[in-house]
This record gives structure tokens, sequence and C-alpha cells, in this order.
């Protein structure tokens, strides 16, 4: 009686249920069946989460994610800032890729303001090589990553160590390794410093190294091949159904790209073809990106190439300390490394907005889906699947 | 967009359409068509991608604005579904059968803004924060501050001074100032 | 305003307090913590209360430090390898994998990670702490053996950070557990880090890291303050 | 260790040496840094953290002064984010941020300190962020425009010249203000600059409307001819173009019609007291006396010499700065509130100042004033030699005046620019063409007057040749002929008393068939008879002596205005509102 009354267990005659069948009707008392908590301080779990497993032997039956544990409120803050006092806390929900943040929060005032047309060129070109440079170092991170949670430690050291000088090109460009709070509403904040792309350049030699070191080690590996292969595949009729993007969608043969779908900044200025592969399972997805990291590098050389050397930063707009914006609405998406990530923005006339709802890819994808996803998985395959699903609970819980 | 608008309007009571952008569209609907209009959208606009589920506190008028995003992937344009609802005993139909994902929005809901979605799974379970006594805590009524003021204690010892209040009191206390300026003194 | 208005008025506060009153009272416990009795394997039923059979619920005891050159040469040792526990708080566990991989490589350092709180004796509190987290932190540290470091990152710990008004998180960590060094930043540099461990074993070696002992001897204030924003404190008060 | 790991053993390791010493980037956001000799204490890096990190605190060693509040900000890291906000913001680019990154202590309560002033090892870094360059601000600098009638519509009419703003332009305009409130301190009317800068933002005049009229019951006269002080002192300033806050006040003013007033204001009905206070001329001083009296229930008496209220802000003000409907304006508000005013009476003449005191509770003294100084050079007998101050009445009175081709006026002060395009605008409708010099003691920078004055008498025709020291006035057959004068070389000596230097080589002539003396006015006591004079105690230099309250030894007598400071607007309305606080003390204790 108390769980019903509590809410800890869900009234079933009433409701259909969503979860797998099997899941439904576990009785622990029975003995066949354990409980486990995979998080929230696992060392193998993306961020801060926690996954509730019920197992037979190794077997995962049911999963629970459970989230909260990052929770800050910042849709509530940010109801509390003024409009340029947006960026500095918007960029901290999510640290794996703090730049879309930025940039959703600024193209949303903006486009509500009717700046969005006036922000100089320069800033937009900056914009775009702040993004993809976030992309790069997020995919620096994750795919080599992808291998360590298959316990292939080594692509991990050499992807952090690139990643680095990656933050260390942005300590330049923006005055901050992660948190660059670079993107503000009407431009960005600062020019490129000088001697910049040759040092960039620099990096992406060393990285093109390391993708054809990555490709050898963990691609033609074994151990990870037979581990990854026909992993918690996702098929192209689960895409819709599940609301899955970017990469995971990419990975099961749906090409579906922001960029390309509903080009935003100058991207319909510049050569590429996202990725796709057609398997759905964890190969797949960590293939797609990894084929993503050589596009990402060639993008930064396409804009570094493109950009003009000079030019305004920022457009002249109101004072930021009494800026109000007219009432109205909009949704606003680009893609980050994760697939489409997106910001619903309503404002109503003062100089706060009134909602700010982040749409993350890991909402659906951590969730719904990862549930789903684990019944039947290996215990041991567990955080290799919340990786190749790009978990990043802080964009879940905000 | 607008012919599609149109045509949905002959069968659905749209009562606004605002034209956000050339590719994005949002509608209002009353509460008890939302959930059709949502499922004629997927089943025969190719609206086939769930994109978000959000709400707004609209306290002043004392309404909750639900909305519906969904996104064709053929057209890359999206619609948005708005319906407002009452914010006393809030409520709405569930929409969790037509996607996976969306039960987790309306438990979110549940817990951020207490509307309640009957049948919803798992809709009734902590999502983010544990052991919530207060308000729901997205509702525009909650002060966040002052809670967590009364709750985690920031730390004493600061103070500050308005400029303009310091200097008059450094340097002319005594002069007539306006009546507004009186007041705050007091 | 009418003498009606504010009965009116008055008595909805009342209401009000009086819901709040009980609502704070209502307490949290987990169908899997309940008081039950369960069927053993062999068919045998007992009766298990599993938030106080499954832990100690002891309080901790003060440790006096060992005197003179024994001490020394244990807080050497002490300093000299700091296992640092694997559990990222905040913000500021991106910046730790850096710290373990070659490039600002820590281990040179004798700092170390490890994956269980029991192999561990030094704690990053990598930023702000939702309440949520808070608990599994205190519940980590009370399962850390004796004697135990804590590191607090950035702002967030010192005095709320940016998220000096969100009602999730915390604002001041001292409160809930004692902390050994803060390193200001938002978030700090790996770097710093490295100069918050330096600055951490300089204070071991000068016999100064007794926050664990400080915990057992302030336990019970401990113990109220975090039972005043834990509102679903469903673990025994001392878990380890 | 897979196999192909192998071929990274003979690379060069990655790994830094010395982690603990690494510098970070030029552009890093690290640890603050203030300088405290260009900050002004303004707040808006508070008013810009988003979390409430900044705290405005007084600090050894600073004063507070005209702009300069004396607080200095103090930063929790305790809250800080280094998003660098505050140093984009910073109104006088004094705040920045270093590449320093490494503070580690023990005691949480430790991260608080004010930059710049505590003490900490990383102020002589150089790197660090600041304010990103080029054109990245967070408020506009530049001022709005304000329209004006281009000198070829403007020289030969006396209408008014300065347009006013648009709701759009004083929008614009009021968006820039930061809302630090320095300037408040600097009004010599403390006037609510910041409050009315926001009434004009939200649109709601009447509330700026209110506000004016706490503390300046003139907001007309005082929107157009006001010396504005506190654009002086504006925290834009530093940067930029400081906030027009004259013209926006104007704005307020003119946008409220004068019917509205009373509604407004909530004055339809005001209680009297029964107690009555005399005031002599209707000035500045005098109208914000009588403003502010009756207000608080006084029955007013003006007392004026001349035939129309206003003073010199009638009379010594050209038209095309103050048209007078506008004086109307705010005079006919003031007399609406049952103010009596008695036209062409001179106290002394017409009636006595012991008979004020024996019919009126108090009396207040506002004459300013209205004697015309002579540079006492030879030749200043001469009919054609004239004084500004008359002139000016005269141009306003509309009696005919003497205007001949060439005209010398010597003066750099504002009046002596007023008297030097009134008669270029008068020459122009007699002749068709301008020929008036204006020269002065002072050199161009030196100059009293405002620069604009300087600049639009340019744009009008009119010569201002500064630096020279007038000698005497050559005169034949009774026909003056130019005015002879030396280079002036500096004003003052070293102990700062007026000592002018000349350069007697350095000789220069300027031909004119008249002359007018614009060097600065006296004050005519000469109504005050001996009885009361006996009485009344002297200042420095040779002004009255009054206390706080503007009471004179007399008591009962009260004196404001130019004659105790000044000479401006206002000061006399900042002196008449103090005065009216002061008679009413003193009639309510008595």
């Amino acid at each position: 009686m108390i769980n019903k009354f509590l809410g800890f267990e869900p009234d079933k005659e009433k409701l259909p249920s969503l979860t797998a069948k099997i899941g439904d009707d576990i009785d622990l008392s029975s003995h066949k069946y354990q409980k486990i908590w995979l998080g929230p301080n696992h060392p193998g779990v993306t961020g801060n989460m926690s996954v509730e497993l019920w197992v037979q032997g190794n077997t995962v039956v049911k999963a629970k994610t459970h989230v909260g544990y990052l929770h800050r409120g910042f849709e509530k803050l940010i109801e509390r800032r003024l409009f340029v006092q947006g960026f500095p806390t918007s960029i901290r929900m999510c640290v794996a890729e703090p730049d879309t943040n930025e940039y959703l929060i600024a193209t949303c005032t903006e486009q509500l303001s009717g700046y969005d047309k006036a922000v100089p060129e320069m800033a937009k070109w900056l914009r775009m090589l702040s993004l993809e440079m976030a992309r790069l170092q997020g995919l620096l991170r994750g795919v080599p990553g992808q291998g360590g949670t298959f316990a292939l430690g080594l692509g991990v050291q050499w992807g952090v160590y690139l990643r680095d000088l990656i933050l260390d090109r942005f300590e330049e460009l923006t005055g901050a390794r992660v948190y660059h709070m670079y993107i503000i509403p009407g431009g960005v904040r600062g020019l490129l410093p000088d001697g910049f792309k040759e040092r960039m350049e620099d990096n992406l030699r060393d990285i093109d190294d390391f993708i054809i070191r990555i490709r050898r080690l963990m691609f033609h590996n074994s151990v990870f091949k037979k581990r990854a292969k026909g992993l918690a595949i996702v098929t192209p009729e689960m895409v819709d159904k599940y609301g899955i993007v970017g990469t995971t969608a990419r990975g099961c043969g749906v090409k579906r790209d922001v960029r390309k779908d509903d080009p935003y900044l100058h991207y319909e200025q510049l050569d590429f073809d996202p990725p796709t592969d057609t398997d759905g399972d964890v190969y797949a997805r960590t293939w797609v990106r990894w084929q993503e990291l050589i596009q990402t590098v060639d993008l930064i050389r396409q804009i570094m190439a493109k950009m003009p050397d000079k030019g305004d930063i920022k457009t002249p707009m109101p004072n930021v300390l009494h800026w109000k914006i007219p009432k109205g609405e909009t949704y606003v998406r680009l893609e980050s490394g994760r697939g489409e990530y997106g910001m619903y923005y309503v404002t109503d006339g003062s100089d706060k907005p009134r909602r700010v709802n982040l749409r993350g890819p890991s909402y659906t994808h951590a969730i719904a889906l990862l549930e789903d996803l684990l019944v039947g998985a290996d215990v041991a395959d567990v955080h290799g699947i919340m990786v190749s699903l790009q978990t990043c609970p802080p964009e879940i819980e905000r | 967009m607008k012919e599609l608008i149109n045509k949905l309007s002959k069968d659905f009571n749209i009562t606004d359409a605002v034209y956000q952008r050339p590719s994005l569209t949002f509608v209002t609907v009353p509460k008890g068509v939302a959930i059709s209009l949502v499922t004629d959208l997927r089943d025969y606009e190719g609206y086939s991608h769930f994109v978000m589920m959000s709400c707004v506190d609209w306290i002043e008028e004392g309404k909750f604005q639900l909305l519906y995003l969904l996104h064709n992937p053929e057209t890359k344009t999206d619609i948005g579904v708005k319906t407002f609802i009452d914010r006393e005993n809030a409520e709405m139909a569930s929409a969790h059968h037509l996607w996976k994902q969306v039960w987790t929005y309306q438990r979110e809901l549940k817990e951020a803004f207490g509307i309640d979605f009957p049948g919803s799974p798992r809709v009734d379970e902590d999502f983010v924060v544990e052991g919530w006594v207060e308000m729901p805590h997205m509702r525009r009524d909650f002060d966040t501050k002052e809670y967590s003021e009364n709750t985690y204690f920031p730390r004493p010892g600061r103070e500050t001074n308005d400029p303009a209040t310091y200097m008059r009191k450094k340097l002319y206390p005594n002069e007539p100032i306006t009546a507004k300026k009186q007041d705050n003194d007091k | 305003m009418s003498e009606k208005d504010m009965n009116d008025k008055v008595n909805e506060m009342l209401q009000r307090s009086e819901t709040n009153v009980k609502k704070a009272e209502k307490t949290f416990i987990h169908p899997e913590d309940e008081e039950r009795e369960v069927v053993a394997p062999d068919g045998s039923i007992i009766k298990i209360n599993p938030i106080y059979d499954y832990f100690s619920n002891e309080k901790p005891t003060e440790e006096k430090p060992c005197s003179g050159v024994i001490e020394k040469f244990l807080n050497w040792a002490r300093a000299e390898s700091i296992w640092v526990l694997g559990f990222g708080t905040g913000c500021g566990s991106i910046e730790i994998p850096p710290l373990v991989t070659p490039r600002f490589d820590m281990f040179r350092f004798g700092v170390q990670m490890r994956p269980t709180p029991r192999q561990s004796n030094a704690f990053i509190i990598s930023g702000y702490l939702s309440v949520k987290t808070l608990k599994r932190v205190i519940r980590t540290y009370e399962q850390m053996p004796s004697p135990k470091y804590i590191l607090a990152l950035g702002s967030c710990t010192i005095n709320g950070g940016m998220y000096y008004d969100s009602y999730s998180t915390i604002n001041r960590l001292d409160k809930y557990i004692p902390v050994d060094v803060y390193i200001a930043g938002c978030m700090p540099r790996p770097e710093a880090l490295l100069a918050g461990f330096m600055k951490l074993k300089e204070l071991i070696k000068e016999g100064k890291g007794e926050k664990a002992n400080e915990y057992a001897r302030n336990f019970d204030e401990y113990k109220a303050n975090q039972k005043k924003i834990i509102k679903d404190w469903n673990m025994p008060d001392y878990n380890w | 260790m897979p196999f192909t790991a192998w071929s990274k053993v003979v690379k060069e390791p990655v790994t830094i040496k010395d982690p603990l010493n690494r510098e970070a980037a030029p552009r890093y956001r690290g640890f603050h840094d203030n300088d405290v000799d260009e900050c002004i204490g303004c707040g808006t890096c508070e008013a810009i953290c988003e979390n409430e990190a900044i705290d405005l605190v007084p600090v050894d060693g600073i004063e507070t002064k005209d702009g300069d509040s004396g607080l200095r900000p103090k930063i929790d890291y305790g809250r800080c984010c280094w998003c660098a906000l505050c140093v984009d913001i910073c109104t006088t680019n004094s705040l920045r941020l270093t590449n320093e990154y490494k503070w580690i202590d023990t005691d949480p309560d430790n991260f608080r300190f004010v930059p710049g002033v505590d003490k900490k090892d990383w102020y002589d870094k150089k790197d660090g962020w600041r304010k990103p360059e080029p054109n990245y601000e967070f408020y506009g600098l530049k001022r709005v425009e304000m329209g004006e009638l281009h000198p070829e519509e403007r020289d030969d009419s006396f209408i008014e010249m300065i347009q006013g703003y648009s709701k759009e332009q004083a929008e614009a305009e009021a968006d820039r203000c930061v809302e630090c409130g320095i300037c408040t301190a600097t009004c010599p009317a403390h006037m609510g600059i910041p409050e009315y800068i926001k009434a004009i933002r939200n649109d709601d005049l009447e509330e700026g409307l209110r506000i004016l009229y706490d503390t300046n019951p003139l907001p007309e006269i005082c929107g157009r001819i006001c010396t504005h002080k506190c654009e002086t002192v504006c925290t834009m300033g530093h940067k930029g173009d400081p906030i027009s806050i004259r013209w926006l006040k104007r704005y307020i003013a003119d946008q409220n019609p004068s019917e509205k007033y009373k509604k407004i204001l909530e004055t339809d009905k005001l209680t009297k007291n029964g107690k009555k206070v005399a005031i002599i001329g209707s000035g500045p001083a005098g109208l914000s006396a009588a403003y502010y009296l009756s207000l608080l229930g006084y029955d007013i008496e003006i007392f004026e010499k001349l035939a129309e209220a206003g003073g010199m802000m009638r009379f010594g003000i050209p038209e095309y700065r103050l048209p007078y409907d506008q004086i109307d304006k705010d005079v006919n508000y003031i007399l609406s509130l049952g103010v009596k005013i008695h036209y062409n009476t001179t106290i002394g003449k017409d009636i006595t100042l012991e008979k004020l005191n024996e019919d009126f509770d108090a009396v207040f003294a506002g004459t300013g004033l209205h004697l015309g100084r002579s540079t006492r050079i030879e030749g200043t007998e001469h009919k054609h030699v004239y004084q500004s101050i008359e002139l000016l009445r005269k141009i306003t009175e509309g009696e005919e005046i003497h205007v001949p081709e060439k005209i010398v006026v010597i003066g750099g002060g504002n009046v002596a620019m007023d008297i030097t395009r009134s008669l270029a605008r008068l020459q122009k409708i007699k002749y068709g063409k301008v020929q008036v010099t204006a020269t002065s003691l002072e050199t161009e920078e030196k100059m009293p007057a405002d620069r604009e004055e300087v600049v639009e008498a340019r744009e009008e025709g009119c010569v201002v040749n500064p630096g020279w020291s007038p000698q005497r006035i050559e005169i034949v057959d009774g026909k003056i002929k130019g005015l002879h004068v030396v280079q002036c070389l500096s004003l003052f000596d070293e102990t700062g008393n007026f000592n002018p230097q000349c350069n007697m080589k350095n000789e220069n002539f300027f031909e004119a068939d008249m002359v007018v003396e614009s060097i600065g006015q006296g004050m005519d006591l000469s109504y005050i008879s001996e009885p009361t004079k006996e009485h009344l105690e002297m200042g420095p230099r040779g002004r009255i002596k009054v206390n706080d309250y503007f009471q004179t030894s007399v008591g009962w007598l009260f004196m404001g205005g130019d004659t105790i400071q000044g000479p401006d607007v206002i000061h006399g309305i900042a002196n008449g509102h103090k005065a009216a606080v002061g008679i009413d003390n003193f009639l309510t204790k008595k």
C-alpha cells in the first residue's frame, strides 16, 4: 500500500507498460534475481548518474535510470538573470561540450530581439570555430573513451592529451579552458590571437596522426570488435519512436544532422557530408564518431581558411543592464557532438526570460532508450552502452 | 507552413498561429484537442520526430502553457502545439503512447510544475530532486533565492553600499532629497 | 485591506504553515529499506531491518595521533600516497582526466585515483553539490578509512558559487563535512589542483590533516546540519 | 598493451615538466586586479554580476568626492565564476583579470578581497583578460545626436535652436545610463537623476515629472540652460560621451502638458498653515523657495522689480536658448499654487525691508547679480561701451539697442557668448552679415563658457579669439575705433590669486564701433536699509554670511541664489529649496 502511496509502483491495471515486458514481474524474493546499482560514484559512468539494474546472473533483465545528482535548477536560475547574464549560467549545463549552450542562449535572445541579422560576419565564423573545436575536444574524449569502457585504456591516454591541446587553443582564444564563456548575445568576445592558426594546424596534424593510430588500436582490435559488434542495436524504426538523434541515429543509417537539415551560421558554405553506418550497434556508432573526428578536423581547417582576418566581433546593442526583449517564444537547435541540441526560450517583455528549456539528446537516449537497450545486455557492457549513446547527465537534469 | 495550418484548422480548433521562422510555427489549440492534433501530425503530416515537451507558467493568467514540439524530417520544419491548462489542479491527458520518451517529460513536468498526467508510467516517481516537500520548484511563485538562503545559509559577513546613498551620507547628509529616496532609506 | 480579507489572509498563512510542518514530518522510507520479513533460500523466514542490519550504527571515534618520530613517519607516508576516490561530484571532475593522463601526470606526485572509498583517503569535491549528491557524498565519506582528507574545488564549495540561489545545491560545504583544502576557481585548472595536492601534502606532513578526527569530535553537529537539508534520510546515522 | 602502442616508445614524452609554475594564456581569465585610482566606485560591476559576488566597500585612503564614491569592489571568490562581465562592463576600464589562477587556502572565509587594495602577489602580472577589442561595448558610448537648427536657419532669428529629443531618441539616450547615481552628489540640487532617467526608459513620464519636482521646480528652464555639472562627472564620460542628462530632463518636462501638472504632482489642494513668507526677486532661488514653501502650506508673496517673473533666466538669457513661453510654463505652475507676485515693486523704494518683516513671518531674498562689472580700461566711459547684462535685458524687453556693424565683446563666459550671439543675430537682421568678435583673457581650452556655446557661436559667424588681455579702447573723434589687446600668458600667480601676466610685445587690435563688457556681475544690496544692515554679518569676498539653511545673522532674513552661491540656475534652485526647509524649521520652532 505504502508503495502505491509514495508512487514507487505505478498502478499496473491503469497503464500500458513501457519498460520491457520481462521487467514487470520481477520478484526479488524469488532469489532468481538480484538488484545492483551502477553509480552514482562508479568510475565507468559518464558523469554522475546511476542505473538501477535487476540482473539474472550476468544478464540485465530490467534497468531504471536515476538522474538528478547534478541538478542545479538552471532553468529556474536563468529566469532570475538578465539576458546577458544567461550565458555564464547556461554554459555549465553540459560540461562535455559547453559552447553549444552559449550558442543556443545567444541565438535565442538574438532571434527574439531581432538582432540575429546584425551579428557580424567575423563573429559568425568565430562561433563556428569554437563550436567545431568543442565538438573536436568532445570526440577526442569520446571516441577513445568508448575503448576505455571495454578496458582499452591506452586510447584514452592519447585522446585526453590531444584534447588538452585543443583546450590550450581554447584558452588562447576565449580565456578559459573548459567554461569558455565566449559566445555572447550579439557576437563573441575576442578575435583570434596572433599565430593561432599555425598552432592550431600543428595540433590538427597531431590529431591526424592520432586518428590513424586509434583506428588501428580500436577498430582493428579483436577484443573491442567482439564486444562492440552486435551490442545494443538501434534500428531505423526506433529512431522516431524514441526521438533518437545525432550519431546514434546516423549509426543505424538515418542521416540526420542539423548542420545539413537546417543550416545555421555559415555551415552551408562548408563542404561536408555527415558520416553514416548501417549496423546500429555500439561498433557502428563508434565508427561514425571516428569518421566524424576526421570530418571535424577537416571542418576546422575549412573554417580557418575561409574566415575573414578582421572584423567586428559584436553588434551594438542596447545597454545590457536594461535590455528588454518583447514577448515571444522560439526554439533554436544545433548539432552537438551528441546530436540535436535545442533550446526553447520564452520571453514576456521584461528584462529576464520567462522560461528556458533545454532539449538535450541524453534526455531521451539515457532514459527511455537506455533502459530498453540494457535489457538482455551483460552487466560488464552497461557503461559501454551508456558511452556509446553519449550520455551526459548534466544535460538531462540541468 | 501556412497551407498546412489552414488545412489543419478545418479539422482542429486552432485558435492562434505564430509563424516564428519560415521553418517554425507555434499553434494554439484547446486542451481537449491537443493530443489528437499531435497524433494527427505524427501519423498523417510526417511530424514523426518528437523534439520536446515543455511548460511555461503564466502565473498572472493562472494558466500553464504546455508545448509539444514536433519535427518533420522530410520538410525540415517544426511545429509547436501549444495548449493552456488551468494552474489549479493542473491535469493533462497523457501522450506517452505516442512516443517512447514522452513519459520522461511528463514525469519531469509532474515534479517541476505539479501537472498530473494520469496513466503516464512512473509519473509520481522522483525525477531530479529527492524528498522534495516544497511546492513544485519550477513554478513562478517558488522563490528559489529565498529558499536557498533559508535552507543553505550563505556565508555571513558580507555587506555592500549603494554608491549614491553612500555619497549622500558622506557628502551632503542634510540636503533635501527626493521623496522616494527618503522612503527607501527607511 | 478590509478586516475580512485580513482574517482570510491570516488563516491562509496559518494553514500553510501547518501543512508545511506536516510535510516536513513526513518521512521517506524506500520500500527496499523497510523493516520486513523475507524468505531465506533455505525456506526459513527471517526478519530484517535493512537500514540497521546492513550497516554499523556506531558513532565514529577520535583517534589520537601517535607521538614523535612515528607520527612524523606516518604523516610522511600518508602525504606521499594520496589515493583519491574516483567520484566526480560536479563540473570540476572534467579536469581529473587530464591529471591522470600523461600531460599533467599526477602519479609522479604520489597521487592516484581509486575506484572505491574503502581504498581511498582523499576525496575531491569537484564543485557544486546537489542535496541528492550530498547524501551520497556523506555516505561515501563515512566509508573511507581514517585519516581522510577533503579537497574542495571552486567557488561553489566556499559560498555557493554561481548556484548561490539554487534550491538544489548547498552553499557551504564545511557545514556538512570538514574540508582540508579549498582551491579557488570555477573550475580550477589541473595545475591549481596539483598545487592543492602539494598544499595538502604540506598540511599532512605538519600533522594538520586531522579533519577526520574533527568530524568525529563534532559528529552530532555535522549530523544535525546534514539532516536539516536531506529530507529523504533513509540511511543510518553512521554507515561504514 | 596493444602492439601498435610501441611505436610511441621513441617519441618525446608529452608530460609537462613543471606543471606547478605553468603560465596561463595571455588572455586567461584569472584573478582580479583593479586600478583603484582609475576606479570611481560606480558599482556597475556589482550590477552586472550574476552571482552577487561583488560588494562595494569603503577603502582606507580613498576619499568620497565629486565623481568618485570612495567605494571599491570587493570580490567574493566563493561566488565568482570568472565570466569577466565585470571587466567588460567596467565604465572606467580599471578592472581587469590577471592570468594568475592558483589560490589555495584552508580557511574558506579568506576568499574575499578588494582587488588593487588588499595585498596579493599577482598584481604585477601584465597578461590577463581585458575588455575585448574592437567595437565591443555593453552600452552606447556615443551620445544620441540632438537635433539643432542649422546655423543658416538660426542665425537671423531668436527661435529656439535646440529641438529636443523625440521619444525614440530620449529612450535610446536614457538606455545608456548605468544607474550608478554618482551624478546625484554633484548636482547642486541633488536631483534623482538615475530615477528620472529610468522613468524615461519605462516611458512613465508622469513619474519622471514627480521625481523632477521633488528637487527642482523649474525643469523646463533647467532642461535647457542648466550648467549640467552632473554631466561632467557622469560615469559614461570616462570612456565615451556623458549622458545628456540636461536634454533628458527637458524631454520629461516638454512631454508633460502644463494642464496636467497639478494632477500629476497632486497639488490640487494644499493645506495652508496660515503663515506668510515674503520673497524678494522672482529668479530661480525665489521661485524655488516659493514652490517648496507653498507645498508646506505657507502663503507666499513675491516682490519683483521688473515687469515679468524669471529674473536673470528671462532677462539674462537670450530667447534662442530659453524661449519665454517655457519660462512662463514653469512660472505659471508655481503661481497657480496660490503664490502672489507683485511686479514692478522695488524693495527699498516702493516698500522697505522692515515693512516686509512686520507683515510677514520670514523673508527670503534671492536678488541675484544684476550689476555689470567693468574692465575699467581706458575708454570704457564712452557711451557705446555697454555692459552685457544691460543689453540682454533690453533685448528681452524689446527695447531698440544700438547695433553697429562691428562689435567687440570682452569676456569668455556663457554670458559673453549669449550677448555675442544675440548681437550677431541682430546684426544679421539689420545688415545681413555678422561681424562680432569675442575675446577673453583665458585661452581656448580654459574658457569658462560651455564648449558647445563657442562652437555654435562660430557656426553663426562670430569670431571667438581668446587669450588676449584688453588694454585700451581707441577713440577717435568721439567714435570708437577698436580695442587694443595684448597676449595673455597666465591668469593666476603661484599663490592662486588672480594676477594676469601678459606678453606686451604681442599686440593685437580688434576693429569695432561698439564694445561690450561681459566679465562678470556684481550684486546690488542697496535695498537692505541701515537698521538691518547693521546686524548683517559679512563673509569673505564681500559675500553675506549665511548658515547651512541660508539664514543670515538677522534671523528672519534668508538669502540665496547668485548672491550666495553660483552663479547659475541650479545653485539658485538648490538654495531656494534648502532655504525653504530652513524657513520651515525656523518658523515651526518659533
